[in-house]
């Protein structure tokens, strides 16, 4: 296993270099760029333009910036961002990092569930009216255009019934009160996730270990995953600063729907197609044979195995969950990456762009390890 | 001997949109505790089909029309879900065809067997039904360490034995092995057939046997049903199928089986194609292709009757078949 | 789950109460501010943003007066004196005293004095800090600063001219005490610039404004604390109708009077705060989640250099408590001639199809309102720089008689058609076809690029209007509506690889942009003069008017280039946008609300927000 | 029939001599391959003009992997194949490439994948002819029409547009086989064609290609894991165990006198139809392997109940043992014993 | 199976050109699909909500431009321009949906269903272009690289993996503030993006798939050659699984672009992205805007989604054709 990770990151390693490049060069290609920002702002002298192109280094040769890039990737020293001078672009990519990865990471996860249980569903009571109108639903909401969704989202939750803040990522008047960095509770908050994530693999681990019996094992791994979570929850209760961290969690609610809604149809469109081609296999009909209870055979034979092409498509799929980040992020006020890539787009601010194109790209990258490496747990037949 | 299993008039159709599949049309018979039946038939003649409606497993679109299967006595057609489930494995266990497929590929294979013990028996503990998966795999001729592994660290034929043990593991009073040996090589066929008949005999089991290969089926029935096209066309002790076989589809099978003992015979062919079972017509499924074949054959359906003590037949004319059969083959 | 929520419902409204506290409003803006850091703000992260929460701290020695934007004195004590020709190490200077206001004190206590003056000037001097600093303290024109005593400086300048008014005596002001450390630790940096440009957050920073700035929590808000004994509170600056403006500033006992005498009828007085406790700027990432703010009244007002659009306006007028304002902007859409290329080189052309831009039409019909039409580069609204005298071309008429007007000036230049365009009983009823230039060639394809509609409908949409209008009399103009960055890079290419492009200015009260934008010197590649305008009468006007410090004379100067400018069209002024600005009534109260380029505008100080009052709950 | 036919009948069409043909085992991408399957490990024989042998073994022994080498689907790794007098291990040029590939064919085991299914049976049929511009259209319409009605597809203009899919497979085969014989080959490869297909269409389909061959006196190497049909389709009898020839000899020869111990392992596990006949049953060990870089002994080594000593250090020779029945076994090796 | 009893119009007639024949064979297979097509509901709904927008766009529209919407046009001269068309009638844009304006005019005056049926054709061409584009690349990669194996193989697969990391939106976002990307480079973008990532790994395993068939070797052994075996045998066999992905690529293009127009980004006169940014730049899209206004966003986003759902409807009905395993007995 340990053999198969290092091979994941080496290639992964290389898929980075040639997507820097890729990046890079594509950027750089193209016509424009900081010196048409600086040209239409008419408070600004020729000279004064002079000097800001020197500033930014701009006028050495592209190969030369390249390389300097590339190295200075792994250094994580992205360059300056222009429409932040001088602020460094991974201070500011280190910033919006972490919020993009709580609110994906929580969609994702959610819309996964989401997809992988209706998409049972959906294969097991084949033919059925519902069938019919539950795949038109998720194709919808596949399609939607996100935009239109998110409006009336935020109308209908935000507007109307004004039970869900609008939009931005916390509460000014709940913050003004305090010195805490928002940036703190975000990654503390990530940490949390972390350790309840641990706690569940070791106690689901354990739970192996002890018992070999499903509803024990279920027990122990249920149990544990509610004390974990428990003591997450009155850790950050008791802590002073947890009704901030409520506060970005109820600030996430919304933005979390977005997402989940225009993605969960893609998981379950494949896991409905996926178990509708598990259920045939002769093993089904083995488990059927043996007198199995109809649930089991649906979640402990077909589901389970049907998952692991579902898991490889979810893969393939994280590019587009990202896309609909950065719609869902503009129109939320959420900074994250995405936002931070669009608008430093717009203000046509190369570094940041690129730094942000890149760590996304890096982003994907490593949700496509991790997935890998959940495969490999899942699907026995891979061992490296 | 008391009949452990009987079928009366099994019907069982499946419904497409161009009509009905005549895939089992009105099969009876009788499997008596402790003994072996065979199930012989080329592709698409209603075996597996019988099988599966045996043990109720049956495709959405497939309908019995009509028909009992009594177990023990009880109509299993008549069973809710649940207690067919009870009877499914504890009662009737299977060997399915693809032994590759049959074995959940994500799971060990010990566990799989615990699982089916551990749901027909909740008061067995873990540890005791691991103890009995190892004296299975001994009973079958597997490495108890193989417990642990997954169905892809097996061999063909390790997996088969496997499925052979996770048939045995909730002591069944019958055994389905529907084509148990098609994709093995002939010296794993030959070994899974013995150490079957032999398990068979020991545990004094019964057993329903379904192969197209006449010659497997040969070696582990006591008594063998011929099938085609959806019929039971000869039914009989294997000796009398094999030495006197009255329907001349049987006829036509034996002779064209190439065997490696005995003097090179000429192979005698059965003409034609089996026919289409979807609405298919109520006469005599083999007429066309029987070289015997009079007007009374292509209009109505032969019953299905004992010709002799516990020899039955679906043909007109089984009486003058000797002399005719001899003379067809001899030119 | 359901625990959470409700746990998560009862923390909110917790903090729904906390918020009642008076003296706070909240205003909103659309962007993210990138640095708090002066040196940063004025250079290269001058952003409107940046400004909004960020300038509240500094003063300046002169600035201009709310409303009427003339000159007046800040910090420092009355008017500087005439410039005196000096010959110092051989070089030619000019040079004028100043004196400071006494008794003026930054929040943390420390007095105003001659030092921070002189500091604020000489870090970025020295520094050659880009941007603003540039520009305000031009290499060309500021020389050197001098502490003459601890309220008086001298400041020495190469040559006369305006942006010694509008630049150097109004360049920022920052406190000695707190910057000297860091300025010290910058010359030792390899790039002392960027170490002065990166250095913060910058929070605790005593300011000599209304506010002090103590909270940035990133991408979320910022919020401001007034100041306690805030020297200028109590001042009260009063705005006669014959144009005398007056200050009285109880706190320094100072009473002075500007341009005229203090008589007659008082249009308006303002007594400067600050009223709030705070401000907090919310920032919202686009203006549809502000405006629901706004009609949720989580905040008071938007912030938003570029107005708003009609559908929010709409939205707004359905809650009473809102109020809406209209004011022009400072800035225009125009469109530019090559002049380097025939026929746009021909003034013929370029007034036939002045003639053609029905302003009116564009903007009041097809526009429907968004867009307030402008013929001029100097807009009305600039009361003081903006010359009556110049008539647009085919004011009043209908579109009929515009395209009569532009063909007669085509004919008598002239040009002829293939098929001439006719027009019957107001209507044209023949379209031209093949105009033919005087020389007897045909006229090839000529391109407009403008910005297209992703970018800016209003500019497509114009862009598409002028296409049809110049077609319909035979003027192959092509509207080629291309990205923002296509037609920059065309325009300021080496080259001048354009026939015609569409672009927009935003632009400022003191109209030195006039010569920038059609001195023959700025035609360069690069340069701002983009039409390649060369004419040598306007450049000695435009060099006169630079070189002015006296404004009334200044004056002059720009009506006269203003002419010139109408008379050889190298730009058609197409349109400027109002800016339409919102507020609630029930939380926020504004001095004033008529101000060019609307309450936020930079000229009325970013609000006035010394002058805005929270309105309190009677709850 | 003319005496020059009569003649040509004994010449021998197909002539290997010690053909190997090893499969590179991966051990990733950038290493090279270090060990080796040794599918096909030295093995000799010839087909004369209208005689059958069959290939005998289990799966996995190589068998199908030598029909296909012969056919030039895969390039040998050792050895030497003659076909019509001429070396054909390495075909060079188009043109010898277009003679050999209109002299050889091959028949595959499976008539439900060897179809493509997105053509027609003309197209199928007619192929080769295609491949090896033959004839115009018309010419190949004939051709085609005929041969599908040699192989039994009547009448052949009612088929010449269906799909395969609309076939049965008992169809399907005798379209593969009619692909196979358009162009008259010398001489086939059959891989175990009659393996799918139901007992009683596949004593139709043996009939039809004994009939075949010996109408078009071809050449035919048999493809099989059933002695039985082995029994019915050939004249000699090659046994091969994992790459290696282990016994070779007349039809009824292995058939009734089996020497290796494989060989008689094989023949003795096929089941007989007739449940009074009480086979005596040989045991041998475990289950075949792979031969990877095999050892230089007899691969049987392992699983025989009979090895001796000789046997883990040697690999045994394929020995006559008198009138042309060879067997590779160090129990028949009198120098050895 | 045996007894296909239909009759055959080629079987008396043998000797008919064999291209006539093909061509009927063409015909009767594409009815067979047709029949497995329409029994599916999904694909069905989906390529008549494609036909309803073909007709309007490609037939109503121009009917309409030159014959009602002309008398709000400009001049008289002129058929209907949705970009500039202006109703000097109205009084106040946007103005609700009338019997002049069927779904009412957007704040620039101008007929919103004009705009809706005048993008149409574009939006067909834009994701019908990115498509082929997309299946000619994917096909053409998939089958060399499965064809042909190593270095080449290595090489387009890493590449693929590339692209699929790549988060197409923001990477389209990036290339179209730097760059002028009108309709037709936005298709060209889109379809040699996707045309390397997952369509190639999908239609390359499938040209595995069919690359170890025994119909292969047997061409192989009648002395095919390579490019012979890639275009009679492999391309036709994959051909049916790239049409399937053709049409999710319709989906994606067509969405891609509307995301794009939306953020503004796009050098583009008119589309339904643009409609929508139109609307929401000017506020429209806000608060109860959204109920009072309503015309200015519904049709467009209807319209993109129901496009976008009936490509992909298309698509999943075509996947019961191409995959008979999805197919119901």
């Amino acid at each position: 296993m340990i053999k198969y990770i290092g091979k994941r990151l080496a290639q992964i390693l290389i898929l980075l270099v040639i997507y820097v490049a890729v990046v890079f060069f594509l950027l750089h290609s193209m016509p424009g760029g900081i010196k048409a920002i600086l040209a239409t702002n008419p408070t600004l002298t020729p000279a004064a333009r002079e000097s800001i192109l020197k500033a930014f280094g701009l006028n050495q040769s592209l190969p030369m910036q390249f390389v300097l890039y590339l190295k200075n990737i792994f250094t994580l020293n992205l360059g300056i961002s222009y429409s932040f001078y001088p602020t460094p672009v991974w201070t500011i990519i280190a910033q919006r990092l972490p919020r993009t990865i709580l609110l994906f990471t929580s969609a994702t996860l959610i819309s996964f569930f989401v997809g992988f249980a209706s998409g049972k569903s959906l294969a097991w009571k084949r033919g059925k009216i519902s069938e019919y109108v539950s795949t038109v639903i998720g194709v919808i909401a596949y399609t939607i255009f996100t935009p239109l969704l998110i409006f009336t989202l935020i109308w209908f939750f935000g507007s109307f019934l004004g039970i869900f803040p609008l939009n931005q990522f916390l509460n000014p008047d709940l913050w003004l009160h305090t010195n805490l960095d928002a940036q703190t509770i975000f990654l503390y908050l990530l940490l949390t996730i972390s350790l309840v994530g641990l706690a569940m693999l070791v106690s689901f681990i354990l739970a192996q270990k002890i018992s070999h019996r499903v509803k024990t094992r279920k027990i122990i791994f249920y149990i544990s995953t509610a004390i974990a979570s428990a003591l997450a929850i009155f850790w950050w209760a008791v802590s002073p600063v947890g009704i901030y961290a409520f506060d970005i969690l109820w600030h996430m609610i919304l933005p979390v729907i977005s997402v989940t809604i225009v993605s969960y149809a893609g998981t379950m469109l494949v896991m409905r197609d996926s178990m509708l081609e598990t259920i045939k296999e002769d093993f089904i009909t083995t488990a059927r044979a043996k007198g199995l209870p109809d649930k089991v055979v649906r979640d402990k034979h077909a589901a389970r195995t049907a998952m692991l092409p579902v898991i490889t498509n979810f893969v393939l799929s994280m590019g587009f969950v990202v896309s609909g980040g950065v719609i869902t992020e503009s129109l939320f006020s959420w900074p994250g990456m995405g936002m931070t890539l669009l608008n430093s787009t717009l203000a046509k601010d190369y570094p940041l762009a690129s730094g942000a194109l890149i760590f996304t790209g890096i982003f994907v990258l490593f949700a496509h390890l991790i997935v890998d490496i959940v495969y490999a747990f899942l699907d026995p037949r891979i061992r490296y | 001997m008391k009949p452990i299993l009987e079928v009366e008039n099994l019907k069982m159709y499946y419904s497409t949109k161009l009509g009905y599949v005549k895939a089992v049309d009105g099969i009876s018979f009788v499997l008596n505790e402790g003994e072996s039946l065979g199930l012989v038939g080329e592709s698409g003649c209603g075996k597996t089909t019988t099988s599966m409606a045996i043990m109720r497993l049956l495709a959405e679109n497939a309908e019995i029309l009509s028909g009992h299967i009594y177990f023990k006595g009880k109509d299993l057609l008549k069973l809710n879900n649940e207690e067919m489930n009870k009877v499914r494995w504890a009662g009737i266990s299977m060997i399915f065809q693809a032994a590759m497929n049959s074995l959940n590929p994500v799971y060990k294979v010990g566990d799989q067997i615990i699982e089916a013990i551990i749901t027909h028996e909740p008061n067995v503990t873990f540890e005791e039904a691991r103890e009995r998966v190892v004296n299975l795999y001994k009973l079958v001729g597997l490495d108890p360490k193989r417990i642990d592994n997954y169905p892809h660290e097996y061999s063909g034929g390790m997996k088969q034995r496997a499925i052979i043990a996770m048939s045995l593991s909730c002591n069944p009073d019958m055994i389905i092995a529907d084509e148990p040996t098609t994709a093995l090589d002939v010296i794993v066929q030959d070994m899974i057939l013995k150490e079957m008949s032999r398990i068979q005999k020991k545990l004094n089991m019964s057993m329903i046997y379904i192969s197209h290969d006449i010659a497997v089926i040969a070696e582990v029935a006591e008594k063998i049903g011929i099938m085609y096209a959806g019929k039971l066309v000869e039914l009989s002790d294997s000796v009398t199928i094999f030495k006197r076989p009255a329907h001349p589809y049987t006829i036509g099978l034996m002779s064209s089986f190439p065997s490696v003992k005995g003097e090179k015979k000429e192979l005698v062919t059965i003409p034609g194609e089996p026919p289409n079972l979807l609405n298919a017509p109520d006469s005599c499924r083999f007429a066309p292709r029987c070289p015997f074949a009079t007007k009374e054959c292509l209009e109505k359906e032969p019953p299905y009757e004992e010709i002799e003590p516990n020899h039955f037949i679906a043909c007109f004319h089984p009486q003058n078949l000797r002399k005719q059969v001899n003379e067809y083959a001899k030119g | 789950m359901k625990k959470v929520s409700v746990l998560v419902l009862i923390v909110i409204a917790a903090f729904g109460i906390i918020t009642l506290g008076a003296g706070v409003i909240n205003y909103a803006m659309l962007s993210g501010v990138t640095t708090l850091n002066i040196w940063s703000m004025l250079g290269p992260n001058a952003t409107a943003w940046n400004f909004y929460p960020g300038l509240v701290k500094y003063g300046s020695l002169y600035g201009q007066s709310d409303k009427t934007y003339q000159v007046v004195p800040n910090l420092a004590d009355g008017f500087w004196t005439p410039l005196k020709k000096v010959t110092e190490n051989g070089k030619t200077l000019y040079v004028t005293t100043v004196k400071l206001l006494k008794g003026v004190k930054w929040s943390d206590g420390t007095p105003f004095t001659a030092d921070d003056v002189v500091f604020s000037y000489e870090v970025p001097f020295k520094l050659s800090l880009p941007g603003n600093w540039k520009a305000t303290l031009d290499p060309s024109i500021f020389d050197k600063i001098v502490k003459v005593n601890d309220y008086t400086v001298k400041i020495y300048i190469k040559k006369p001219s305006g942006k010694f008014v509008y630049g150097i005596l109004m360049s920022t002001i920052v406190q000695k005490k707190y910057w000297e450390p860091i300025y010290e630790k910058a010359l030792k940096a390899k790039d002392p610039a960027k170490y002065m440009m990166s250095y913060g957050p910058v929070l605790n920073e005593p300011s000599i404004g209304a506010f002090t700035l103590p909270k940035w929590q990133k991408g979320a808000f910022l919020a401001t604390n007034a100041v306690s004994d805030y020297t200028f509170k109590g001042q009260q600056e009063i705005e006669y109708a014959n144009g005398a403006i007056r200050y009285v500033i109880p706190s320094l006992n100072k009473d002075d009077t500007y341009y005229g005498k203090a008589e007659g009828k008082i249009d308006n007085t303002f007594v400067t705060g600050p009223y709030v406790d705070s401000i907090i700027y919310k920032i919202y990432q686009n203006q549809s989640a502000a405006v629901s703010a706004l009609l949720k009244g989580t905040i008071g007002f938007i912030l938003n250099p570029n107005g708003m659009q009609k559908g929010f306006v709409a939205q707004l007028k359905t809650n009473s408590n809102i109020k809406i304002v209209s004011n022009p902007s400072l800035g225009f859409r125009y469109i530019a001639f090559n002049m380097r290329r025939y026929p746009m080189s021909d003034r013929a052309f370029r007034v036939a199809i002045a003639y053609l831009v029905d302003r009116n039409l564009l903007c009041n019909k097809i526009l429907q309102g968004v867009a307030i039409p402008l013929s001029t580069v100097v807009p009305p609204g600039n009361k003081f720089w903006y010359d009556s005298k110049v008539k647009p071309y085919g004011a009043g008429m209908t579109t009929a008689e515009r395209y009569g007007a532009a063909i007669k000036v085509l004919k008598d230049a002239g040009y002829t058609w293939l098929v001439e365009p006719k027009i019957k009983n107001g209507h044209l009823v023949q379209r031209g076809m093949g105009l033919i230039a005087p020389n007897g060639k045909m006229i090839k394809q000529i391109t407009m690029m403008a910005p297209s509609a992703g970018y800016d409908p209003m500019r497509a949409t114009a862009a598409l209007w002028i296409e049809k209008w110049a077609n319909d009399i035979g003027i192959p103009i092509v509207a080629d509506l291309t990205s923002f960055n296509n037609i920059v890079n065309a325009v300021w290419s080496e080259n001048f690889n354009f026939d015609i492009y569409m672009l927009g200015w935003g632009i400022t009260i003191y109209p030195d942009y006039i010569r920038d934008f059609f001195y023959s010197k700025n035609a360069g590649p690069g340069g701002f003069n983009t039409p390649g305008y060369d004419n040598p009468a306007f450049d000695k006007i435009a060099d006169e008017f630079i070189d002015q410090t006296d404004m009334n004379k200044a004056r002059e100067y720009a009506f006269k280039a203003e002419e010139i400018l109408n008379k050889d069209v190298p730009y058609v002024v197409l349109f400027t946008t109002p800016m339409l600005e919102a507020y609630r009534t029930d939380k926020i109260s504004f001095a004033y609300t008529k101000a060019l380029d609307g309450i936020q505008s930079g000229y009325s100080g970013y609000g006035e927000t010394s002058l805005v009052k929270a309105v309190q709950y009677s709850k | 029939m003319p005496k020059v036919e009569m003649a040509n009948a004994t010449d021998v069409v197909l002539k290997v001599e010690n053909l190997k043909k090893f499969f590179p085992v991966r051990k990733g991408v950038f290493s090279r391959a270090k060990s080796f399957l040794h599918a096909v490990d030295d093995i000799s024989f010839e087909i004369k003009r209208g005689e059958v042998l069959a290939l005998v073994g289990e799966s996995g022994c190589g068998k199908t992997t030598t029909g296909k080498t012969l056919v030039k689907l895969y390039e040998p790794t050792g050895g030497k194949i003659k076909f019509l007098d001429r070396d054909v291990t390495d075909l060079r040029s188009d043109v010898d490439k277009k003679w050999f590939h209109s002299k050889s064919q091959m028949i595959f085991q499976d008539p439900f994948e060897s179809l493509n299914p997105r053509k027609t049976i003309f197209d199928i049929v007619s192929e080769p002819m295609n491949i090896q511009n033959k004839g115009n259209l018309k010419y190949r319409e004939e051709k085609t029409m005929e041969i599908l009605k040699r192989v039994g597809i009547s009448p052949p203009n009612a088929f010449l547009w269906r799909y395969p899919h609309e076939l049965s497979g008992g169809q399907r085969q005798r379209v593969a086989i009619a692909r196979a014989l358009v162009m008259n080959p010398e001489f086939v490869v059959a891989d175990e064609p009659t393996s799918m297909l139901d007992v009683s269409i596949r004593t139709q389909v043996m009939k039809l290609m004994m009939d075949l061959i010996s109408d078009m006196n071809m050449s035919f190497l048999y493809i099989t894991h059933d002695f039985a049909v082995a029994r019915y389709m050939s004249d000699y009898i090659s046994v091969m165990y994992l790459g290696k020839m282990v016994e070779y000899g007349k039809t009824e020869e292995i058939i009734q006198n089996p020497l290796h111990p494989y060989t008689k392992a094989l023949i003795s596990s096929v089941p007989v139809p007739d449940p009074e006949f009480k086979r005596k049953s040989i045991q041998i060990k475990g289950g075949i392997g792979k031969a990877i870089d095999p050892l230089p002994r007899c691969r049987f080594y392992d699983r025989c109940l009979l090895a001796m000593d000789i046997c883990a250090k040697k690999e045994p020779p394929l020995l006559d043992v008198g009138s042309g029945h060879k067997v590779a076994c160090f129990l028949y090796d009198k120098k050895e014993k | 199976m045996s007894n296909t009893t239909e009759e055959m119009t080629a079987s008396s007639e043998v000797f008919e050109s064999p291209f006539k024949i093909k061509l009927k064979l063409m015909w009767r297979a594409f009815k067979e699909n047709w029949k497995i097509f329409s029994e599916s509901k999904i694909g069905m709904l989906g390529f008549w909500i494609v036909i309803i927008f073909a007709v309007a766009g490609f037939i109503v529209y121009p009917i309409l431009a030159s014959t009602v919407w002309k008398s709000t046009s400009l001049s008289s001269m002129v058929s209907y321009n949705p970009v500039t068309g202006y109703d000097f009638t109205i009084a106040s844009n946007p103005a609700p949906p009338s019997l002049t304006h069927l779904l009412g005019t957007d704040p620039l005056g101008r007929d919103i269903l004009a705009q809706l049926l005048y993008s149409t054709p574009r939006e067909f061409a834009l994701g019908i272009i990115a498509a082929l584009i997309t299946v000619f690349l994917g096909t053409t990669i998939g089958t060399i690289s499965a064809f042909y194996g190593g270095v080449v193989d290595t090489f387009f697969m890493r590449l693929a993996d590339l692209t699929l990391l790549f988060p197409f939106i923001p990477f389209l976002i990036v290339i179209s503030g730097m760059m002028t990307v009108n309709l037709f480079m936005l298709a060209l973008i889109l379809g040699v993006l996707s045309g390397f990532g997952g369509i190639t790994i999908i239609l390359r395993s499938q040209a595995m798939i069919v690359k170890v068939k025994p119909f292969i070797e047997s061409a192989k052994v009648s002395g095919a050659s390579n490019p012979y075996i890639i275009v009679n045998h492999i391309i036709p066999n994959i051909m049916p699984l790239s049409f399937l992905y053709m049409m999710f690529n319709v989906t994606g293009a067509i969405f891609s672009e509307a995301v794009l127009s939306f953020f503004g980004l796009l050098n583009i006169r008119m589309s339904w992205g643009l409609m929508i940014y139109t609307a929401d730049t000017a506020g429209y899209i806000v608060g109860t805007n959204i109920g009072t206004y309503w015309w200015l966003w519904l049709p467009p986003g209807a319209a993109i989604t129901l496009i976008c759902g009936a490509f992909y409807f298309i698509g999943r009905g075509l996947d019961e054709v191409v995959n008979p395993r999805l197919r119901r007995r």
